[in-house]
């Protein structure tokens, strides 16, 4: 088997079939890396839909260049002397090749030419760093909560965008912003570590317990615009996901409008003993209800408001289908379907559950 | 030869002194590429590593000492040092470098006596730092800051703990290098052994002046 | 002869045209010189604690200058860096370097030095 | 047969399975820590057996090798203060027990080590007939035990009784006793070498009656218990940890509390 | 047994048979041969082999849990796993693939090759160097041991605070996890010191630095990085340790701590440790293929340099981990200038490699396959790397699949194909055998193919929006395609596994394959395969770089290489090395003495997991733990490393086996009786 002979047995000398799968496998890859940006991936990073987004497009798209520059031209090379130089079945072992030991100048170019190329990309990139950073004046500004594992959101007064109440409008998972309006998030977390990621409207950021990130976002166009949550948090990390909805200025109008009336209470039937349930079986303790529930137990964990839970497509972190009435059912049956979900309800009948939902109907 | 002799042969050491070959266990540094011992070097490099042990953990206490908590539970460790105590616990350790370096001294002129008797010194000067930090530490907690009461105090009890940790290993080997001399083991050929744990020991020294300025001295 | 005390003859060879430095270390009167030295300037250290309004900002570069002079004294004389090979000296200053340039950076991040 | 060498494996094979179920037990069924204990007890067993296989170490094996029977019986057995201190250790758990306190673990601590420094000595009594071989065993085995476990205790000493001290007089005190002992060390260890010709009976006795005077200082202020400090703000929540039954922790009202945050900077 | 038991002890008469063992099971171990001879070897060969094979085992492991990684991720809405397990799974397989496999497989290399390559005979510290391995292997085991005491660790392999903490994971597998590697980092703290005192000080006369081998010195840096970096993570595992279960607050948000520390204490070392990963790899294919390509390495100066430059610039860019953590744009700025500009000094090594193919002679053994497949495929990961140096847009790339692409690239088609060169390339070394080049080269198109089929795809599945770390992702997101080639991508890379396993087990009848089979250029082929326990009966001398290459060499007039007629080995050579005009050199062996085997470090290395299991569950296992450590320790630094005892028969000139020293009549007492220096080995030899 083993060839006493130096070096190399004569087996080796054949061509191996597979040398033209690498540059094919590469070259396929790289048609679809540049063609990724295909309709159907909604969450795409490719397929920017706002200013801030399509800023980190513009700067990735050359170094994509330049990459793809590099690396045609290094794997060009290297099959280049594979097939040039390799040795032949009948070569003569012992005539060597020159014996070539390096060359300064060449070792000179090649570290100044790609330390240039780099100094070219990185004087594209910093402006775009500080650029990013900016914190612009007349922006909406909406405090963001990640916590485990679903996204809150807290709009101060902000008469210039029609919010008035007091104490602004508070929601869950969906996100709801003017379209072709810069918008500032606060972000905070009760918990751990997550990140705020809506991948066509602006890259992500980390939310960090005991600190308070800024992070801007902006929609060319209305639209629901899916992301999620980017760091690792938890069992149920994957099914931390968020819907940013961008409206034009009359859906704008109208939503802040809904979000700042106040549910009514009901008095009659099944949605009446709904709300009797929704104290009786702890719900309260965790959900806040403007104007029915407004304090929550001193240990619950974070929580999503509900006053206007029906004014949304989606919950728990937007992994299920609101429209979907039994989906909510499914959910107040057993909320550790999304596994690690830190709600926690004793178990409740048939008729608890209709008249829980008939409740939570109410609240839009 | 005994076997009592063997089991106890001249490398007889806590620190690491297998040579490469034999005659290396034993012989004096010229077999070796630089002309430096294994030894001698590995505890340079030992050191060098360290450095960034003890430097993470002083940054770790500084910024934590910096950080505004609002509604810190505890007192505030700088509301809690004794200085003129610490100066003292200093002023010992930097003695005991002093002692540590005497005894090397005299076990290179094969003063076995005067050797033994700085190595004690120096094994005695370290307890009583360490019983100061003991010390310290007690007094700390009974004044309402424990180990857990807040960011500063875990940050504070870790790096001097380990520093403390540190010394008082080096008292072990002090002692062990004190025994050793009593019975008759520790030749002038095996002075590097005290050298080496001697650079341990300095060591342990810098880094309380470091600690010394930075956590004790310069207000927060 | 053996194989084995022939390499080491051509190492004692090689050594000798090996720069080879060490053994005159300082005598036991300069050791007890530096840590005078040293306590004196623990002394003035500690006096900085009673004159803190005194010193005002020279406090801190003060108490700095004084570490790092301390710091020195002790590893160039009681750990014989001044007297050693000097491949100690760039291991150890090595690590030191990267440990206060990390560290140093790392702290600047959380804005704490401003 | 069972081999000299592999005795020791086998009787730590059984005293980990023993002190397993001990635990088992007294942990109340805790399985984890029963499970190591388990596995020390197997891990003991692989040597043991292959002491066995092999036949390790076995003076009779050796015996058996060497052929013809042999002649005359020297005692080879090594001096021991064993038993002696087992004693001791059976009577200071009896009187802990009586008392109660920590004397119970000095005693159960004395018993434990007497018993494996004896059962050690004893093993290597039995392994040749050379006293000096045997005493160079019990050595090879017992020394890397022996000589941390008393520098750790040596300085455990030190460090405790010279803290108690500390602690017992008045603030600025500690910082005097201090600089004070430092400097005494200081001062004897320069006497002592600028003097080369000081008998060492001399020297001995300074040394012991420094180790006198420093334990009798840590048993003394020991009795007389800390000083009075002042807790400051917050202070109870570390009541756990102040430790067993110190009554005099200060009030701690007078210390003008820190306002919150006034820490940083 | 009976403690007060008078046994009539025997008396000895001179001239008596000797007892042969009166330490029992104490004895120091003579063996060289047998499971034994493993457990107590302090040869940086066996040693090396040791790591070898554990982290091979370990990378079966890492591999199986990647496997059903890919398994869930078939599919959108995967139920091979619950999302715990599948947090284990990652969490696992990352910390096994880095800590557990490539760290120890290099170690693994660094310790069979530089004394090899620079002409020692073995480590500077070699009871050290069995003490690192063991404390390694049994970290490992600890830290595995999880999965059956109550569930591996479920944070990832950076393990963010405040989700690592006690709150947030309240089960022990954080605890395993901070403990494990703190254990393995020991062992990686005590193997740099080693290895970095053997590079500078046990070379062979006349082996400058600048006559190192690549190999040499780019494992000398790697353990350079090791040296400064582990300290750093040591802090960060003890501040999480301290939380955990102390209750101390490093990470404790409500009392004002900033979870940025842990990044930053992680990353400080997580960064030079990727250089740790990759620079030895780098090192192998350096001596890979100038062999292969009939010429010397291009530009080895500037491959050294590089080196160097790439250890040090690696400590200044660890931030590019956090461009999205929120440490400010200053901040960002800054690293994201440094990150780009480390891609100047690898650029050099790629050009200086490609240099090397140009116009060379290539021989395409599996070796070589696998090492130009490095400098191929590592760009790839290299590119992507670059553009997350793109501070602002590495916001969309960060913590995605793009990320998980781009780190593959580099340690499976960096490292992981670095260490199948090396290991295609040394095994006829380092057993005598080659492996089979036929069944070698279905193991590399197998790889190759699997891996990129497994890889390329989350370039795209990352940048069209998929996060890692996510146990699942719904139907709908265009990302069902990509994420079922991958998986078949995996489970082509298994099979490439088996097949290497399998060329493992069917090569060991391949003929002996000659002190030299590839005309190599570095002195560890100028000894026999595999080398003597003394590797070299002849201490080389280098004169050149590439020594072993000159002495077969001559050069014409052009200053092409020629032939010589004959040559001489380091150490007594086979018939076939003969054959091609080697000599072996005549020499008495017996004069040299190697540090004896020792239980030590065994016994100091079950003491660390002990005071594990103690800290986790009861302390005062964690006292005997310490008692054993201490002990273990004194015991070493109290045994000579050099048993005077022990007759020479531990490494018998040839490297042949010693006849078992059971049947031989023993010395030791003779010695301790007669109280002569003598007895039957030490009267060959005795420390001059
Ligand atoms: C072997 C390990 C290894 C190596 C060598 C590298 C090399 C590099 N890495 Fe990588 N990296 C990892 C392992 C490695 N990395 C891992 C494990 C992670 C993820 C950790 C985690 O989150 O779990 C990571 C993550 C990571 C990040 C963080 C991404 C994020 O989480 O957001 C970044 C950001 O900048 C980065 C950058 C780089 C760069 C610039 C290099 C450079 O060194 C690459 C340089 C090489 C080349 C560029 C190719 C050759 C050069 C030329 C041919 C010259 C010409 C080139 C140009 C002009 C461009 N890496
Ligand atoms: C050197 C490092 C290394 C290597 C070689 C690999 C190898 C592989 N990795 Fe790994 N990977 C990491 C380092 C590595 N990985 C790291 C650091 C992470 C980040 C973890 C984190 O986020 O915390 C990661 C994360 C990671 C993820 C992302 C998980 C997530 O974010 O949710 C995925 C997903 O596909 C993946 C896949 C694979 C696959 C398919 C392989 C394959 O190449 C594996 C190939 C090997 C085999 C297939 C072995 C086959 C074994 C057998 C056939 C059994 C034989 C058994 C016997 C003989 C007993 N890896
Ligand atoms: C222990 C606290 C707790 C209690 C009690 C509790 N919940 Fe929840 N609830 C939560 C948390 C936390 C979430 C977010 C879960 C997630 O998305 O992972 C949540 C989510 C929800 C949601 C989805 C909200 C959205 O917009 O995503 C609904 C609806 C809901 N809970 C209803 C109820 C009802 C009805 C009850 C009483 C029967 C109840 N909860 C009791 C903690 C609680
Ligand atoms: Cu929240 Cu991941
Ligand atoms: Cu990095």
């Amino acid at each position: 088997m083993a060839d006493l002979a130096p070096p190399v047995s004569n087996r080796d000398a054949k061509r191996p079939m597979g040398a033209w799968r690498k540059p094919t496998v590469v070259a396929l890859v790289m048609a679809l890396v540049l063609t990724g940006c295909a309709s159907d991936a909604p969450q795409s990073a490719l397929d920017p839909a706002g200013p801030y987004a399509r800023t980190l497009d513009g700067l990735f798209n050359p170094v994509m260049w330049v990459a793809t520059a590099v690396f045609v031209l290094v794997q060009g090379v290297i099959v280049y002397s594979v097939f040039k130089w390799r040795r032949r079945a009948g070569d003569d072992d012992d005539a060597m090749p020159a014996q070539l030991h390096g060359n300064t100048k060449l070792e000179i170019g090649w570290t100044i030419l790609p330390a240039l190329v780099l100094a070219l990309v990185a004087i594209f990139t910093i402006p775009v760093i500080f650029e990013l950073h900016a914190k612009p004046a007349d922006a909406l500004e909406v405090s963001v909560t990640g916590a485990k594992y679903w996204w809150g959101y807290t709009y101060g007064t902000q008469p210039e965008f029609g919010i008035t109440q007091a104490d602004g409008i508070v929601t869950a998972n969906e996100l709801h912003i003017p379209a072709e309006q810069t918008v500032l998030l606060r972000l905070t977390s009760p918990d751990v570590i997550h990140s705020f990621w809506a991948p066509r409207l602006n890259g992500k950021a980390d939310v960090v317990p005991g600190r308070e990130h800024t992070w801007l976002l902006e929609a060319d166009k209305p639209g629901v615009y899916s992301g999620q949550c980017g760091e690792f948090c938890g069992t149920s990390h994957a099914n931390m996901r968020l819907k940013v909805v961008a409206h034009d200025q009359a859906g704008w109008d109208d939503w802040v409008e809904r979000m700042q009336r106040v549910p009514l209470e009901p008095v009659t039937g099944s949605a009446a003993r709904g709300f009797q349930l929704f104290a009786q079986k702890g719900c309260s303790g965790c959900h806040q209800v403007d104007g029915a529930y407004e304090t929550v137990a001193p240990n619950s964990p974070a929580a999503p408001n509900l006053t206007h839970l029906f004014s949304r497509d989606c919950f728990a972190g937007c992994i299920y289908d609101l429209n979907d009435r039994n989906e909510m059912e499914a959910w107040l049956r057993n909320p550790q379907r999304k596994a690690g979900s830190l709600m926690v309800v004793g178990a409740l009948s048939e008729q608890e559950i209709d008249d829980l939902y008939a409740y939570l109907e109410t609240l839009e | 030869m005994s076997v009592a002799d063997q089991t106890m042969a001249p490398t007889s050491t806590p620190v690491e002194s297998s040579g490469p070959l034999a005659h290396d266990a034993t012989a004096a540094p010229h077999h070796t590429s630089t002309g430096l011992s294994n030894e001698k070097l590995g505890m340079w490099l030992f050191l060098g590593s360290e450095c960034l042990l003890f430097g993470g953990l002083i940054s770790t206490f500084l910024l934590y000492r910096a950080k505004d908590v609002p509604g810190m539970a505890g007192p505030a460790v700088g509301d809690l040092y004794d200085i003129p105590f610490t100066s003292v616990s200093s002023f010992v350790l930097l003695m005991s470098s002093l002692t540590m370096v005497l005894s090397l001294s005299a076990i290179q002129r094969a003063d076995q006596r005067r050797a033994r008797t700085w190595l004690l010194t120096t094994a005695l000067l370290g307890g009583t730092f360490v019983a100061g930090q003991v010390y310290e530490f007690t007094a700390f907690v009974r004044e309402g800051l424990g180990y857990t009461t807040n960011l500063q105090s875990s940050a504070f009890y870790t790096l001097t703990g380990f520093h403390g940790v540190h010394v008082t290993l080096g008292i072990v080997m002090l002692m062990s290098l004190f025994v050793m001399s009593l019975r008759g083991r520790l030749s002038s050929e095996r002075a590097e052994t005290v050298e080496i744990v001697g650079l341990y020991w300095h060591f342990v020294d810098i880094v309380w002046i470091i600690i010394f300025t930075l956590v004790y001295l310069i207000p927060a | 002869m053996s194989a084995e005390s022939t390499a080491a003859a051509r190492h004692e060879e090689y050594q000798a045209q090996t720069e080879h430095e060490g053994a005159d270390h300082p005598s036991e009167r300069s050791y007890v010189g530096i840590a005078l030295i040293l306590a004196v300037l623990t002394a003035a250290e500690v006096a900085t604690f009673y004159f803190e309004e005194e010193l005002g900002a020279l406090l801190i570069p003060a108490l700095i200058v004084m570490m790092i002079v301390k710091f020195f004294l002790v590893i160039m004389w009681f750990m014989h860096l001044r007297f050693d090979h000097n491949l100690f000296t760039r291991i150890f200053v090595s690590g030191l370097v990267l440990a206060v340039g990390v560290y140093m950076a790392a702290l600047l991040t959380f804005k704490f030095f401003s | 047969m069972i081999t000299t060498g592999s005795r020791f494996w086998f009787a730590l094979a059984g005293l980990s399975v023993v002190a397993a179920a001990v635990y088992f037990v007294s942990s109340g069924y805790e399985k984890y820590g029963s499970l190591v204990l388990l596995f020390a007890a197997v891990a003991a067993m692989i040597p043991g057996l292959a002491a066995v296989t092999l036949r390790d170490g076995t003076v009779p094996a050796a015996a058996d090798d060497g052929g013809g029977p042999s002649a005359g019986i020297a005692d080879t057995r090594l001096p021991a203060v064993w038993p002696a201190l087992m004693a001791l250790g059976v009577g200071f758990v009896v009187v802990g027990l009586a008392v109660g306190g920590a004397l119970v673990y000095v005693g159960f601590g004395i018993l434990a080590v007497s018993l494996v420094e004896w059962m050690v000595q004893s093993w290597a009594e039995c392994s040749t007939a050379d006293p000096a071989v045997n005493q160079a065993l019990r050595n090879r085995i017992m020394y890397p035990i022996e000589f941390p476990a008393l520098a750790a205790i040596g300085v455990a000493l030190v460090v405790i009784a010279f803290s108690r001290v500390l602690l017992a007089v008045p603030r600025t005190g500690s910082t005097v006793v201090a600089i004070v002992v430092a400097s005494l060390i200081l001062a004897v260890a320069t006497l002592l070498s600028a003097r080369p010709r000081v008998s060492s009976s001399l020297v001995t006795a300074v040394v012991v009656l420094g180790a006198v005077a420093l334990l009798a200082g840590g048993i003394v202020a020991g009795v007389a218990g800390e000083r009075n400090f002042e807790a400051h703000e917050g202070g109870h929540e570390e009541a756990g940890e102040a430790g067993e039954g110190h009554e005099n922790v200060g009030g701690g009202g007078d210390e003008p509390a820190a306002d919150p945050g006034g820490h940083g900077g | 047994m009976a403690l007060t038991e008078v046994r009539p002890p025997l008396e000895l008469t001179a001239g008596d048979e000797p007892l042969r063992k009166p330490l029992g099971a104490f004895t120091r171990p003579t063996s060289s041969q047998g499971w034994r001879s493993w457990i107590t070897t302090v040869d940086h060969k066996k040693i090396g082999i040791m790591y070898g094979a554990t982290a091979m085992a370990f990378f079966a492991l890492g591999g199986l849990e990647a496997l059903l990684i890919r398994a869930q991720l078939a599919q959108p809405n995967g139920q091979v796993l619950d999302p715990q397990v599948y947090n284990q799974m990652f969490t696992m397989h990352g910390t096994t693939m880095i800590f557990l496999v490539i760290m120890p497989m290099l170690a693994a290399f660094s310790n069979y090759l530089i004394p090899l390559m620079i002409g020692a005979r073995d480590v500077a510290f070699p009871r050290l160097n069995a003490l690192s391995y063991w404390i390694f292997l049994f970290g490992g085991l600890f830290l595995y041991s999880s999965f059956v005491l109550g569930g591996p660790p479920d944070s990832g392999w950076f393990n963010y605070a405040p989700q690592s903490g006690v709150v947030h994971s309240p089960g022990h597998g954080i605890d395993y996890w901070t403990l494990g590697l703190q254990i393995t980092g020991i062992a990686s703290l005590l193997g740099a010191v080693n290895l970095i005192v053997t590079c500078l000080n046990m070379r062979a006369p006349g082996m400058t630095l600048l006559r190192m081998p690549v190999f040499v010195w780019m494992a000398l840096v790697a353990q350079f990085l090791l040296l400064f970096a582990i300290p750093v993570i040591t802090v960060a595992l003890f501040l999480l340790m301290f939380d955990r279960l102390f209750g101390a607050n490093f990470f404790n948000v409500s009392a004002g701590a900033d979870p940025l520390l842990w990044q930053h204490l992680f990353w400080i070392f997580g960064h030079p440790e990727v250089y740790i990963l990759i620079l030895p790899a780098f090192g192998i294919v350096s001596e890979v293929i100038p062999t292969f390509a009939r010429k010397p390495l291009f530009g080895y100066p500037f491959m050294v340099f590089s080196g160097i430059a790439i250890g040090f610039m690696g400590w200044g860019v660890w931030v590019h981990h956090m461009f999205a953590s929120g440490v400010g744009p200053v901040s960002v700025a800054a690293f994201a200038l440094t990150t780009m500009f480390i891609a100047v000094p690898t650029g050099v090594k790629i050009f200086n490699w490609i240099g090397t193919l140009w116009k060379g002679k290539l021989q395409f053994t599996t070796a070589m396959m696998f090492a130009v497949g490095l400098v191929s495929q590592f760009t790839i990961g290299g590119l992507s790397g670059v553009m997350h140096s793109v501070a602002p847009h590495d916001t969309q790339q960060t913590d995605t699949y793009f990320i998980v692409a781009h780190f593959h690239y580099v340690l499976f088609g960096g490292s992981m194909f670095g260490i199948f060169a090396g290991m295609y390339y040394w095994w006829p070394k380092i057993f005598g055998y080659k492996l089979s080049e036929r069944i070698g080269k279905k193991n590399f198109w197998l790889m190759f193919v699997g891996f990129n089929l497994t890889f390329a795809p989350m370039h795209i599945v990352g940048l069209q929006g998929m996060p890692r770390r996510t146990a699942t992702y719904p139907e709908g997101m265009g990302w069902d395609l990509m994420n079922l080639l991958e998986t078949i991508g995996a489970f082509i890379i298994a099979v490439s596994f088996l097949v290497w396993i399998y060329n493992v087990v069917a090569s060991r009848k391949n003929p002996h394959a000659g002190a030299d089979p590839w005309d190599a250029r570095t002195l560890e082929w100028g000894t026999s395969s595999p080398p003597p326990v003394h590797n070299f009966d002849v201490e080389p001398t280098a004169e050149h770089l590439d020594e072993w290459w000159h002495v077969k060499y001559d050069e014409d007039e052009q200053g092409r290489p020629v032939r010589r007629q004959s040559y001489t080995f380091y150490s007594d050579v086979d018939e076939a090395s003969k054959a091609r005009g080697g000599r072996a050199p005549e020499v008495d062996t017996s004069s040299i003495h190697l540090p004896s085997p020792s239980y030590w470090p065994v016994v100091i290395a079950l003491a660390l997991p002990l005071i594990g299991y103690g800290l986790i569950y009861t302390y005062w296992l964690a006292g005997i733990g310490g008692l054993l450590l201490f002990a273990g320790v004194y015991g070493l630094g109290l045994e000579p490393s050099v048993d005077p005892e022990a007759g020479h028969d531990d490494h018998a000139a040839d490297g042949h086996p010693d006849p078992d020293p059971d049947t031989e009549t023993g010395t030791e007492l003779v010695d301790a009786e007669v109280g002569a220096p003598g007895g039957a080995g030490a009267s060959k030899e005795e420390t001059p």
